[in-house]
């Protein structure tokens, strides 16, 4: 990608960062930049430290990035932990009346702003932010209308009275900046588009409403509940029935309960509510009653650490519930896919009648990215599968046999309401007719017959999914495979190692089940050097990978500290590998969150 | 909710008998339940397609096996949150909950007790027979202390839960108690149950003859007496339906304990259901709504 | 094996298949025979088909065999069921006033008992049975005093008239087949070893007991409710807490306490109840509370088929709880070894303070062995790890830390109770002094190091544990690979198949977590053709082992319609697979159970 | 239980400090609630390394790690029986169990119902706030009808549960309400639960500074009535706790509701546990007994 700017704001939980993160993506949004935001935060709601990164650029910007341009530390904390992170050309504005600046690197430009002076702060608690906004956009060369019409906006025609002020004290912030700071070398640049910023998990929402989803119900959990919000806030405008479950057990099984009724009813969740989540999938898959469970993956084992991210929940999915049964599962490869991958989960899962999981973790799920709106396709094609909504004829013949037994293993399904068709869904092995073949009438060949249905779907499921594609030159120095969300970063590493001479392609893995092994492995077979990318401990991709095909790369580059890859990381990584002797990189972390 | 529309001919017995007999052992309990539902919805005329029956696993939980009506045979304990989830998806539908103590009281008691609170409108009828029947007899949440079973052969040392005090307290709107020996009684409890608009909640004495010795047909005979016969008790009064509730020994009341109107149901509660069910809403959302979404963002 | 006799009772569930059963697994294991007793039966208390198959011989018996020698059928179903099992040699023992026999094979003796003129049935409602094992055991050539002897142990001295009178039953039946009935050719053999006859679920509980489990909890769950009904029985004089919990959750976290407060604890489920005890083993991990769950598996997807076998939980065990955490997992190889595995399980589960999972089936639980009384060693070497539970001398400098990073990554555990060792275990992550750094103190190089510490513990459990060894010839022309409970019946399939001229080896697997799947794919690389067998859909298995050494068997043998494999299952398989063409057979169960 | 056993110096408030200061939003109700238990603990004089703190996840679940005592900062909701585990294993230890309203009425509500039907004995402190705080505020199971959270933007459409109506219903021994506010009050209420041999369960008012706008510290001050200001009122009354249970409004009962004394509780009642805590037990059973066990196999 070409130039970016990246603005790190920190402080302590409740020191208001979001504010100011929201008003840059605003600003630069409708400059027609993309942007990319990353919150590095804690389960703490007053206190402890935030970090937001904001990155904005022309081109799509896919990931955090590795560079901070500029510095707004809210408080000591922030100062103390990120000024080195500014490098040559970076400048850091902050609070001249309540922190102190350390020492740093050559050429960076310390702006200290005189808060009290510039505004009543006894009057205006969040003045040094403000203030720090105005500045900030005068040293990148934004007009101030941009800014001010932000401020506006937020405030509502309501609260004029405030909005005059806020935009007063930006005005002061803006004007220090220009009287007194060196402006950044290169300005940011201006485009016609205009795209919408969303967090992944409004995308996995406004995706799943325009797929259709009927019904959504949640219990809160990190990183997932910001889904909840955005259903809850838009449901009755949506036309959709929004639940907050007392726990995971009744979320999960209330979807079952709306989706047998007839609609496409979705649920999401972390890691330990997929975990309580998992019993009922089976009743889904042995019930034949399509619905979607997203799992917003964060730091495990067990509680973890909540705010942080993590691609740790792979084996749990793959082995989520017991005895085998067909099922989908995709990781979404950014932000916007978030939204696209729903409606094609949802055409899966009910054309195959089978619980679709969606992949996702605390990096989509809260990261924010610029996304053209034409992606946010709100009528995209709707595929019901093959169900019986009105008696028309009827049932015919021996009358309607809910699980009969077809060459697809897909059984057209009628839904409550519709005379002529009642039978009885179960958990139980059954009959074509749904009658138990548990109890009564177990029998050895109506039990295979019935499980050889069931998996016969995976046929039609495989066939529906296409395999990933290498993205990059064919004959490149290095292969990076990675899997769900770091498509981004791998992108810009790859993109990284070329400036050094290092050619590398990549694939990227959104279906995980099916996962179409013969043709990655016919895909990976010139490769030169293989590397697997992955933000866990164990290397549950590669695990599962080689499950499927006996694959095994050549090296692993991992995380698991919480924080995602940044580019260098991998960069770095893979130099060390191409060197020799290393097949297994561990990036430090050095940003201090 | 009740509305018949279809069918000119009238619901009998036979429309609601199932496609297989009940396989519970002679003299079960759940026959006679069996029994009382089918006869309610037959004086209700609801038609069987627009009926649904839902529960969870156990000698109990067969049941929607057992009857003609477009049913869910669930998870262990899970049958609530399954009748919601279809409740609030077509409200159109009369949903029928059914199960066992363990079921419900057990390893489901958390959603029973938020199903009630929420006040959605279903019939939750408990087969209780105070054990453990399909896994061969453990004790379960309503068994009571002392009694013997294969998981406490010297007598189990703990309390049991009050299926009526505990729905009384988690706010449902009609609660009552029958016995699977009194058919017409039960029958009749199970029909205003239906009838009622909100959470109704039947706990049914339904003796295991299998497995429990104590709580037989001739030990709750003599002791049950009927709420109804007091023609002072007032089912409206929350507090005396409470004071009846912990009644247990030599005079156990059954028949409704409580039942109030006054307060909507979830269906009726949610505002996004004012345009009718859930189901058969056109897949995708107003473009220009839509559209209002995508501004939102930009 | 040597010369073995099978009967086989059916009847309704609720028409008393158990006792007899018991009657002849006394009789037989006095006589110093080894015996094993499968029952098929299904979800239903009464009615419906119970079909019991005992299996007798001088050598150790270690699966249900191919064959029926006596049919006891206690109603028509089972009579019209079974009868065709019956080949040259045979007997068929039924109640002529009640039952009409088919049609049967060559050589089959039929052999109808008077019931009503042998015994007065308006008193005795089991008559027929009891005169049916009298019969039995005249034809087998036992002596009558070996039945009398078990019948009035069984009433005990209080049911004296009781006793006598089914004694006289019995003997009625002796005498008519005295001398009416051809009795079988090969009269069965007698020694001076005495067995217990046990279930894998008592050998679960008792190996639990043993092993100083001071602590089990249960919801019921077929097929592992007989745990806890054995714990139930002998808690008091065992000196067990034993409690039943209101659900699966319940019971995991309440295991979870009493082991943090310093117990052996333990619990047993099957999977339905382990998919919801799932988010706690990472409790467990994080925590670093070691816990001992057995998970008995039945046939699935969901709520299944209740009463039938399957090895289908493997890769829900495998991926249970999200995250990577440090775990073993091992799968017994037969009713013994389910007692004998559990103490060697607590000791290193105790020892890396990890969970332990143990995964039988249905096929151990349920089954009944003969196992030599010396087996049932209760008193095996307990080690309790690092345990700290009296103050001493104190935690020392700097104080305790329950988490202390060392080289094995066990750090010594104080327990509740010990003055000075005060601290908080946390499902959050947490620092060396447990405070944790989910919050206020997020830090990545310590969640880093955290995660390492604990996960090294795994190189700890690998040097503790063997690597499975090849069973058999070298050089064999076949390589059975199975897991678990299929050790017996693979075995007797390979001497079937030897006396075919076809000589085969086995490699059985005992420990799934840690593999060491170098030292199987050692074993295993000079094998001339490799088949794995296991009882179930997809080859979980088969996924795993790749997973871990890209190892791809030649063939498969699967079952997966709820009942177990049969030596001549697996001997037709081999013999399909080596005349080429087929890599995967699925062997149809002819009993029709 | 509450035995001083070692040391003869007095336990403080120091000896109860945690490691790390509480990092709730300043003004949080959940500090007054600590430092009641703190006081508690010191008035009853019960050594730190006697008593371990159970929590699930919450902002109030984060307690353990407040305290100097034994803690267990386990999963969301799943408290109760963790403690239940510790406390058969250790009798002697003294429990303490809190968490959050969501945590214990919402996700934990199975376990809330079984433990007070067990009465085992410990005591459990909810901090309710009527909201999930840690998740940054939706609905709770305690919230009312037409509260506006981050889950009900519009106001929420499901009635509350009732602490103190279903403690009574599942049989708890002990049950009791105290206001964050009045910390002696209080912490008057944990020591007698802390005394009380059985399941003491105390519903705090603990309010949320910063998601919950509608029930503040402002708003349940003139609102909050202490039944002990009622000399007529009669705690050993089952059914006058029910009525009062459910004022709700302009007056608010607080203090305790009801405790009953004669009902043992389960360590009590478990015969297994005559022979003192299981913990510290010989690792092998008896060899004579073993091999009865092996015997009856033969
Ligand atoms: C998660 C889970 N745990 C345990 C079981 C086993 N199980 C099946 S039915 C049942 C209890 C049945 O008791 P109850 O609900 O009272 O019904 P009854 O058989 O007495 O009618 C249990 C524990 C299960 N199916 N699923
Ligand atoms: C299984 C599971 N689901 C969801 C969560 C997320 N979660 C953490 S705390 C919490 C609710 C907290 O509310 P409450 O218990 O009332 O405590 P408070 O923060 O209000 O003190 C939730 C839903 C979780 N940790 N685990
Ligand atoms: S076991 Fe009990 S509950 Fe189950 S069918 Fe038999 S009598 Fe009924
Ligand atoms: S969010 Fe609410 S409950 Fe949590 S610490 Fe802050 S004030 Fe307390
Ligand atoms: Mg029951
Ligand atoms: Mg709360």
């Amino acid at each position: 990608m070409g130039h970016t700017f990246t603005i790190g704001i920190g402080g302590a939980a409740g020191q208001g960062v979001a504010t100011p993160g929201d008003i840059f993506a605003k600003i630069f949004s409708r400059r027609g930049l993309h942007l990319n935001a990353y919150n590095a935060y804690q389960s703490i709601i007053r206190g402890g430290h935030t970090f937001l990164t904001i990155r904005t650029g022309a081109d799509p910007v896919t990931n955090m990035g590795d560079r901070i341009d500029l510095l707004i530390p809210l408080n000591q904390d922030t100062m103390d932990r990120h000024l080195g992170l500014l490098g040559e050309g970076g400048a850091c504005l902050y609070n001249a009346d309540t922190i102190q600046p350390g020492t740093h690197a050559e050429g960076v430009q310390l702006c200290a702003l005189p808060v009290s002076t510039l505004a009543d702060i006894s009057r205006n608690k969040v003045a040094q932010n403000t203030i720090a906004i105005g500045a900030a956009i005068s040293m990148m060369g934004i007009g101030f209308q941009s800014l001010e019409d932000v401020i506006r906006e937020q405030f509502g025609r309501k609260a004029a009275a405030v909005a005059d002020e806020n935009v007063a004290v930006a005005r002061a912030g803006y004007d220090y900046a220009t009287q007194n700071f060196r402006p950044f070398a290169r300005p940011l640049p201006m485009s016609d588009n205009r795209y919408a910023v969303l967090s992944g998990n409004t995308a996995l929402a406004m995706g799943g409403a325009a797929a259709g989803v009927k019904f959504y119900c949640a219990y809160p959990m990190s990183p997932s509940t910001g889904v909840l919000h955005w259903m809850a806030t838009h449901a009755r405008e949506a036309g959709i029935m929004v639940r907050q479950v007392e726990d995971e057990l009744g979320v999960v099984n209330m979807a079952i309960g709306a989706a047998q009724a007839g609609v496409r009813a979705m649920c999401a969740t972390s890691g330990g509510g997929f975990a309580l989540m998992s019993e009922a999938l089976g009743l889904s898959a042995m019930a034949e009653i399509p619905i979607v469970v997203i799992d917003c993956q964060r730091a495990g084992p067990s509680t973890g650490v909540p705010t942080k991210t993590e691609q740790g929940d792979l084996w749990q999915m793959l082995g989520a519930a017991f005895g085998d049964y067909p099922r989908v599962i995709a990781a979404p490869l950014d932000i916007a896919d978030c939204f696209t991958l729903l409606a094609e989960m949802w055409n899966l899962v009910d054309k195959f009648q089978v619980p679709g999981l969606v992949l996702a973790d605390l990096l989509l799920s809260e990261g924010r990215l610029s996304v053209d709106p034409k992606v946010l396709d709100f009528a995209p094609h709707v595929d019901r599968g093959e169900m019986i909504t009105s008696p028309n004829g009827g049932p015919g013949e021996g009358g309607y046999k809910r699980y009969k037994i077809t060459e697809s293993g897909v059984s057209p399904r009628a839904i409550p309401g519709v005379p002529g068709y009642t039978h009885v869904v179960a958990s139980d092995e059954h009959d074509e007719d749904g009658v138990l073949i548990s109890d009564m009438f177990t029998n050895t060949h109506k039990r295979r017959a019935m499980m050889e249905k069931r998996m016969r779907k995976e046929n039609g499921i495989a066939a529906a999914v296409a395999p990933p594609k290498l993205q990059g030159p064919a004959d490149a120095d290095v292969t990076l495979i990675g899997w769900g969300s770091t498509q981004g970063v791998i992108e810009e590493a790859r993109a990284l190692l070329a400036e050094e001479g290092i050619t590398a392609n990549q694939l990227q893995v959104r279906w995980i089940v099916p996962l179409h092994g013969e043709a990655i492995v016919e895909q990976l077979k010139n490769a030169k050097r293989t590397i697997i990318v992955e933000n866990n401990y164990s290397g549950q991709f590669a695990r599962y990978l080689r499950s499927e095909t006996s694959f095994v790369a050549d090296g692993h580059i991992r995380k698991y500290d919480g924080e995602p890859f940044m580019p260098h990381h991998i960069v770095e990584a893979v130099r060390e590998q191409l060197a020799g002797g290393v097949t297994l990189s561990v990036p430090v972390h050095e940003i201090m969150v | 909710m009740a509305t018949i529309t279809e069918g000119p001919r009238p619901m009998a017995m036979a429309d609601y008998k199932g496609r297989v007999d009940p396989d519970w052992c002679p003299g079960c309990g759940d026959y006679g339940v069996l029994a009382a539902v089918q006869k309610a919805l037959v004086e209700l005329q609801i038609p069987n397609h627009q009926v649904v029956t839902i529960s969870g696993i156990g000698c109990s939980s067969n049941f929607p096996g057992f009857i003609e009506t477009y049913g869910m045979h669930t998870l262990h304990g899970r049958a609530l949150p399954v009748a919601t989830g279809v409740k609030m998806a077509n409200h159109e539908l009369t949903v029928l909950v059914t199960g066992g103590d363990g079921d419900g009281f057990g390893i489901g008691g958390n959603h029973f007790a938020h199903a009630m609170r929420r006040n959605v409108d279903l019939t939750y009828i408990v087969m209780d027979n105070q054990i453990y029947g399909l896994t061969t007899g453990q004790t379960s949440p309503t068994s009571q202390i002392g009694m013997k079973t294969k998981s406490t052969p010297f007598g189990n040392v703990e309390g049991p839960i009050h299926p009526i005090a505990s729905a009384l307290a988690c706010g449902a709107t009609f609660v009552a108690r029958g016995f699977s020996a009194d058919q017409k009684h039960l029958s009749g409890l199970i029909r205003q149950a239906i009838e009622h608009k909100g959470f109704s909640f039947i706990d049914v004495f339904s003796p295991c003859v299998t497995y429990n010795k104590d709580n037989t047909f001739q030990w709750f005979r003599p002791r049950v007496k009927k709420l109804e016969d007091d023609p002072a008790y007032d089912s409206g009064d929350w507090l005396a339906a409470m004071e009846k509730s912990i009644l247990w020994g030599e005079e156990i009341p059954i028949g409704k304990f409580f039942e109030r109107t006054d307060l909507p149901s979830l269906d009726e509660a949610e505002p996004v259901l004012k345009d009718g069910p859930m189901v058969g809403r056109p897949d995708h959302i107003d473009p220009a709504i839509a559209r209002a979404f995508i501004e939102e963002l930009m």
